[in-house]
């Protein structure tokens, strides 16, 4: 007895592994349709902040994450995307992370063309820029400083709906969606300098680090992870891969859990035996 | 000699630094674009730097090769991909779309890099397995504590979670978000806000040592 | 035909009108315009800006259903409207600037104006022809329900500040930081300073101890930090000691790198670490490697490095992110003793489950300044002390105060206190 | 569908499951994949800097100024490139010293631009985040005002963990145990979080191979899988043999 629990405590690990895949792999093949019940506050907050924008008005949507966090991020950007073309809002989209140059153009050959919004008028594309903070505090006097061309190397002040923006103070909203520090930085030198409402999504492992800027009112609204964007696909009532991945996520977290408490039995029976 | 190996060098990191720190007080046009021009050489400066890690690469695996230690076979791969990536770059001038058609380098970024990257992160899901078998362990109460706020925010963050928590605990009239929410914005913020204080301190210490020159080790040894 | 006809009758307008406006004066197309003296309109530069913006102010009124119309001008002759505003809807209360430059107190209906906005100027034009400064007047339409009456003139001009007056808080607190450095470095360089044991430091003797003994190498990975970051710093100091005691011991040591800035301060400090410990003739110049620049490539490197060298011991100091349980894992399974130590705290409970010890937060930097002894960097560790000091005095004392005056009404002290701290 | 597209699948399939096998043990495609990708990750991060930034930043901009005689712009454009070129002096030792130029400048911006936000945001901010809930005392819930206490009680109790100049014995150290309780829960916060984010990816990455193993793909991800099932099963039951034989 006391010999099969010991090597039960040391089990070769790449049968729990095995376990895992199957854990996940089994829902994609066939998923279970367990939807998202409640909404988390931050995400409720960033929809309400959108939802209540004037038309017309302009975010900034900076996408920096690459493909190594995009199965959590890609559906959050995915869904604001999604509400700034339904409430006909301009986007101007950015990123600091040289890897979401593919990803970003998988949005834009998309979504848009959903929505009947056009390159432009609706949203523009700016090209990646290596240097966060100079950008950032740029920005704050003149955007055409550091961007003075689109992706792809257009005169940016040319496009119809960037006639009327020159800095901060004509845009409505930050939105970054991020699986980097990156949101630290639009709160440090954009929120908290320059009075720019700042939203984030960012993946469920820094969700919890934000809590401080979250109490403070520092970032008005925030989108956790996988769950956030099933959430936040929930109330666009536009379900997309953040729905359908949350299912697959449900069984592995349960396996987690039951690891940690069987082994913990498995010691303490150790232990009393 | 000693000037332009030491002093200057000194000289430059004050200058800098305290400029740069200035401009945060300095509302004026003039401080703007001193803020404007220094970002952009930053931006430049920076640039160069990830040449020094190529060359580095570089030479590291043609050592390896040179001296034909165990493995070095595989050094050819390091060439390899560098050259793959290099190219694709060149043949399609640094773009990853052309007029909405994916370019040679958008290919090998989303067959070759992302994959690999995406792959070598995603590993940490088989590696969360093993660490909450192997060394999860609830020996003592700070780790049982531990273990109940992983448990909280696991279930928490999953529908599943919230259905098995509304079967057995509907009675508390509380739901798993709840908790969870508290977990994040009261305690766990606490424990979170007690670390990045000394550290942000720290941090500035830091950055004094390094504008007064007292903390040069970058500058490596005379 | 028709658009023939429209063409002729747009243009007899316009015609007209050019014709009619010199001969009119403008108080006639407005025949109930009174001109009155409207109490306390003043307008300012605006404090402690880069010179684009003004505030206008003028006494509150206790008709609540007066519209104002902003009006502005650079010659006194051309009026633009900047916008319509009712009765106290913006005050002085709303402009979000610290008491020790603003009182918001006073009873005034406000209104900021963004000079490049309200007359559509580029910002390099702007700055490039007012580089001294813009003059700017303004007066208020007062539109009540019975009538329209127009006040004053007022003139200011708008320049550029030399200083953020509304920062004053945090040059304050920068000052601080730096005074009490600069006084614990010189006490630091008169007699040495106490620090506490740090629960973890044994291990590392322990470590190299049981690499020794088992012939079997020990990894040190820096982490993917820069030099310029705190860890990355304490890191290389702890290296600094770790390889004095693998040269003592003869043991075996292999640093990989992510930073080349790293990698090459790294390499001086083993060559100096194997001269103290007067083995300079062990010393090989690949005991440090670099890798990549990339931080899951560095991380695919250092795990496949593990799994192959079967290390006895592997330390994990420094800047961390996601690649700590990549890590920390892979050298849990080959067996090692692991020993971390990081101040990004979302990595830690992974080096806290996964290795031995580790050192949580500032401790990584106690544990640099504790081993190496350097009186730089233990004062700096005394300054995080008073900064904590600090924190707790203030908030525990501040928090008692608040409670008070918020609960005797004293919303005067409530609100200068949270001004003061108020980042902007 | 496309030939690049097909071709794609399989490399992407292919590298995903070279590093994947990493799990099963240390094998040659997993040792070739990751030298590919030490090469191929650095190599995507200069061609950013090369396109990106000198092509943008330096080459553009001064043939520009140079045109036009801008001297200003032709020298705020140099002074920055010979900064940055000095860094490669770093590999010559006899003038090595010339890289300090580069660096200096680099660490002096960085120092500057951090001292100020960063007390700012996560010092001053943060004892205003603390004591904020009780200005407004008044108007709190009592479930508000405990957890403006929990949190003032352990921030500070956390604070006292880290203090290095006292020893922690009586009341420090019950204090600085309570701060761990604090630390631990935020930890254990942390992990459950994250326990998500990591499975989200290898769903993303499953997903991935699902989706390659279809007809379309000519069943890329299957035939990987089976070859490299093929090369585990030869090297446990042929190649060790032949191993063992020869020595």
């Amino acid at each position: 007895m006391k010999e099969t629990l010991n090597k039960l405590l040391k089990i070769d690990r790449r049968w729990l592994f095995l376990l895992l895949t199957f854990s996940i792999l089994i829902p994609i093949i066939k998923p279970i349709g367990i939807s998202s019940k409640s909404i988390s506050s931050g995400v409720q907050d960033t929809y309400n902040f959108i939802e209540k924008l004037p038309e017309g008005s302009t975010i900034i949507l900076s996408m920096d994450y690459d493909p190594s966090t995009a199965p959590e991020l890609h559906p959050q950007s995915a869904a604001i995307l999604k509400h700034a073309f339904k409430k006909n809002l301009k986007v101007i989209i950015m990123t600091f992370l040289a890897g979401s140059g593919g990803l970003i153009d998988e949005h834009i050959r998309n979504i848009p063309q959903q929505y009947g919004k056009e390159y432009g008028k609706d949203y523009v594309v700016l090209p990646y820029m290596p240097n966060v903070l100079a950008a950032l505090t740029q920005m704050s006097s003149d955007i055409y400083a550091i961007y003075d061309k689109d992706k792809d190397d257009k005169i940016l002040k040319n496009f119809e709906m960037m006639k009327k923006i020159k800095n901060y103070k004509d845009i409505s909203a930050v939105i970054d969606i991020t699986g980097t520090a990156l949101l630290d930085s639009w709160i440090v030198f954009v929120g908290d300098k320059y009075g720019v409402p700042v939203m984030g999504g960012v993946t469920a492992i820094s969700q919890v680090g934000y809590g401080p800027y979250l109490q403070k009112k520092q970032l008005k609204g925030l989108i956790g992870g996988m769950k956030g964007a099933a959430e936040y696909e929930r109330l666009i009532s536009e379900p997309g891969k953040g729905t359908s991945g949350i299912d697959a996520l449900n069984i592995a977290h349960l396996l987690v859990i039951l690891f940690i408490i069987f082994s913990n039995i498995v010691l303490l029976i150790l232990k009393l035996s | 000699m000693n000037l332009i190996k030491k002093h200057i060098p000194l000289a430059i990191v004050f200058v800098f630094g305290i400029m740069t720190l200035a401009s945060y007080y300095v509302p004026h046009r003039k401080s703007e674009n001193y803020l404007e021009w220094i970002n952009i050489w930053q931006n430049i400066v920076a640039a160069f730097a990830l040449f020094l890690g190529a060359i580095s690469l570089f030479y590291a695996h043609y050592k390896k090769i040179e001296r034909k230690v165990d493995g070095w076979g595989y050094s050819l791969f390091v060439y390899f991909g560098f050259l793959v990536i290099m190219v694709a770059a060149i043949v399609s001038d640094g773009k990853i779309s052309d007029n909405g058609k994916i370019t040679f380098l958008g290919w090998s970024f989303n067959n070759i890099y992302n994959p690999l990257s995406a792959t070598m992160f995603s590993v940490l899901a088989f590696f969360i397995i093993s660490t909450a078998y192997r060394s999860f362990r609830i020996k003592s109460f700070p780790a049982f504590l531990l273990f109940i706020a992983g448990l909280v925010l696991m279930l928490g963050n999953i529908p599943l979670g919230e259905i098995i928590w509304d079967k057995l605990f509907a009675w508390t009239n509380t739901t798993i978000a709840d908790i969870k929410n508290w977990i994040i914005s009261v305690p766990s913020t606490a424990g979170k806000r007690g670390i990045m204080i000394g550290i942000a301190i720290g941090a500035a210490v830091t950055s004094l040592k390094i504008i007064f020159g007292i903390e040069r080790g970058y500058m490596g040894k005379d | 035909m028709i658009r023939k006809i429209k063409f002729f009758l747009i243009s007899v307008f316009i015609i007209s009108n050019i014709n009619a406006l010199p001969s009119k004066p403008k108080k006639q197309v407005e025949p109930q315009n009174v001109k009155i003296e409207l109490p306390g309109l003043e307008l300012l530069d605006y404090p402690s800006d880069r010179g684009d913006s003004l505030i206008l102010k003028w006494d509150t009124n206790d008709d609540k259903d007066l519209i104002y119309e902003i009006m502005v001008s650079t010659d006194e002759k051309n009026w633009k409207k900047v916008k319509e505003q009712k009765e106290g809807s913006f005050t002085s209360q709303n402009i979000d600037l610290p008491f020790w430059i603003w009182n918001k107190k006073e009873n005034k209906n406000a209104c900021v104006i963004e000079i490049m906005k309200v007359f559509n100027i580029q910002e390099e034009e702007f700055f490039k022809e007012y580089s001294n400064g813009f003059k700017l007047y303004a007066k208020l339409n007062v539109i009540s329900k019975k009538q329209k009456s127009e006040s004053q003139t007022v003139s200011a001009i708008a320049i550029g500040n030399w200083f953020r007056a509304d920062r004053l808080n945090s040059l304050i607190i920068v000052l601080l930081v730096s005074l009490v450095f600069f006084m614990v470095v010189s006490h630091a360089k008169k007699r040495e300073l106490f620090i506490r044991r740090i629960a973890g430091l044994d291990a590392i003797d322990e470590a190299v101890g049981r690499a020794t003994e088992m012939g079997k190498p020990v990894i040190y990975v820096p982490g993917i930090g820069s030099m310029s970051n705190i860890s990355t710093i304490a890191s290389v100091f702890i290296l600094g000691e770790v390889g004095k005691k693998i040269a003592q011991y003869d043991a075996n040591i292999k640093v990989p790198h992510y930073d080349p800035i790293v990698f090459t301060v790294a390499k001086e400090t083993i060559k100096q670490a194997y001269i103290e410990a007067e083995r300079p003739d062990s010393y090989r110049d690949d005991i440090n490697m670099f890798i990549t620049q990339d931080q899951f490539a560095y991380a695919a490197a250092v795990d496949g490095m593990i799994t192959r060298e079967k290390p006895a011991a592997c330390f994990y100091m420094g800047y961390f992110m996601a690649e700590s349980l990549l890590l920390a894992e892979v050298g849990a399974s080959a067996g090692a003793i692991q020993i971390a130590g990081t101040d990004i705290d979302h990595q830690l409970p992974f080096f806290v489950t996964a290795c031995d010890y580790t050192l949580i937060g500032e401790e990584l930097y106690a544990a640099g300044a504790y081993l190496s002894k350097e009186p730089m960097l233990v004062s700096a560790l005394k300054v995080q002390d008073f900064g904590k000091l600090f924190f707790i005095i203030f908030a525990a004392l501040l928090s008692i105060v608040l409670v008070i005056s918020s609960k005797a009404g004293a919303i005067n002290i409530t609100n200068t206190i949270l001004d003061i701290l108020k980042v902007r | 569908m496309e030939f690049s597209t097909i071709l794609g699948a399989w490399v992407a399939a292919g590298l995903t499951l070279f590093i994947f096998s990493f799990l099963y043990k240390d094998n040659p495609f997993f040792k070739a994949a990751e030298h590919l990708y030490i090469g191929a990750g650095l190599a995507w991060h200069i061609q950013l800097i090369i396109y990106k930034i000198i092509k943008v930043k330096v080459w553009e901009p001064m043939k520009v100024a140079w045109a036009s005689g801008n001297w200003f712009t032709i020298w705020m454009i140099i002074i920055p490139t010979i900064l940055g070129l000095s860094l490669i002096t770093q590999f010559i030792p006899r003038i090595s010293w010339l890289s300090r130029y580069g660096f200096t400048f680099m660490m002096g911006y960085s120092a500057g631009l951090a001292l100020p936000a960063g007390l700012a945001t996560d010092f001053t901010n943060q004892i205003l985040g603390t004591i904020e809930p009780f200005a407004n005392i008044v108007n709190l819930t009592p479930g508000q005002l405990i957890n403006a206490l929990i949190l003032l009680i352990g921030s500070i109790s956390v604070l006292f963990y880290f203090f290095f100049s006292i020893e922690h014995k009586g009341a420090v150290k019950k204090i600085s145990n309570f701060g761990i309780y604090f630390l631990m829960i935020y930890f254990g916060a942390s992990f459950g979080n994250t326990v998500m984010a990591r499975f989200s990816l290898l769903y993303g990455r499953f997903d991935l191979l699902v989706r390659y193993s279809n007809a379309q793909y000519f069943y890329a991800t299957n035939w990987i899988i089976v070859g490299l099932v093929i090369y585990f099963l030869l090297e446990k039951f042929v190649l060790n043999k032949v191993i063992a034989k020869n020595s």
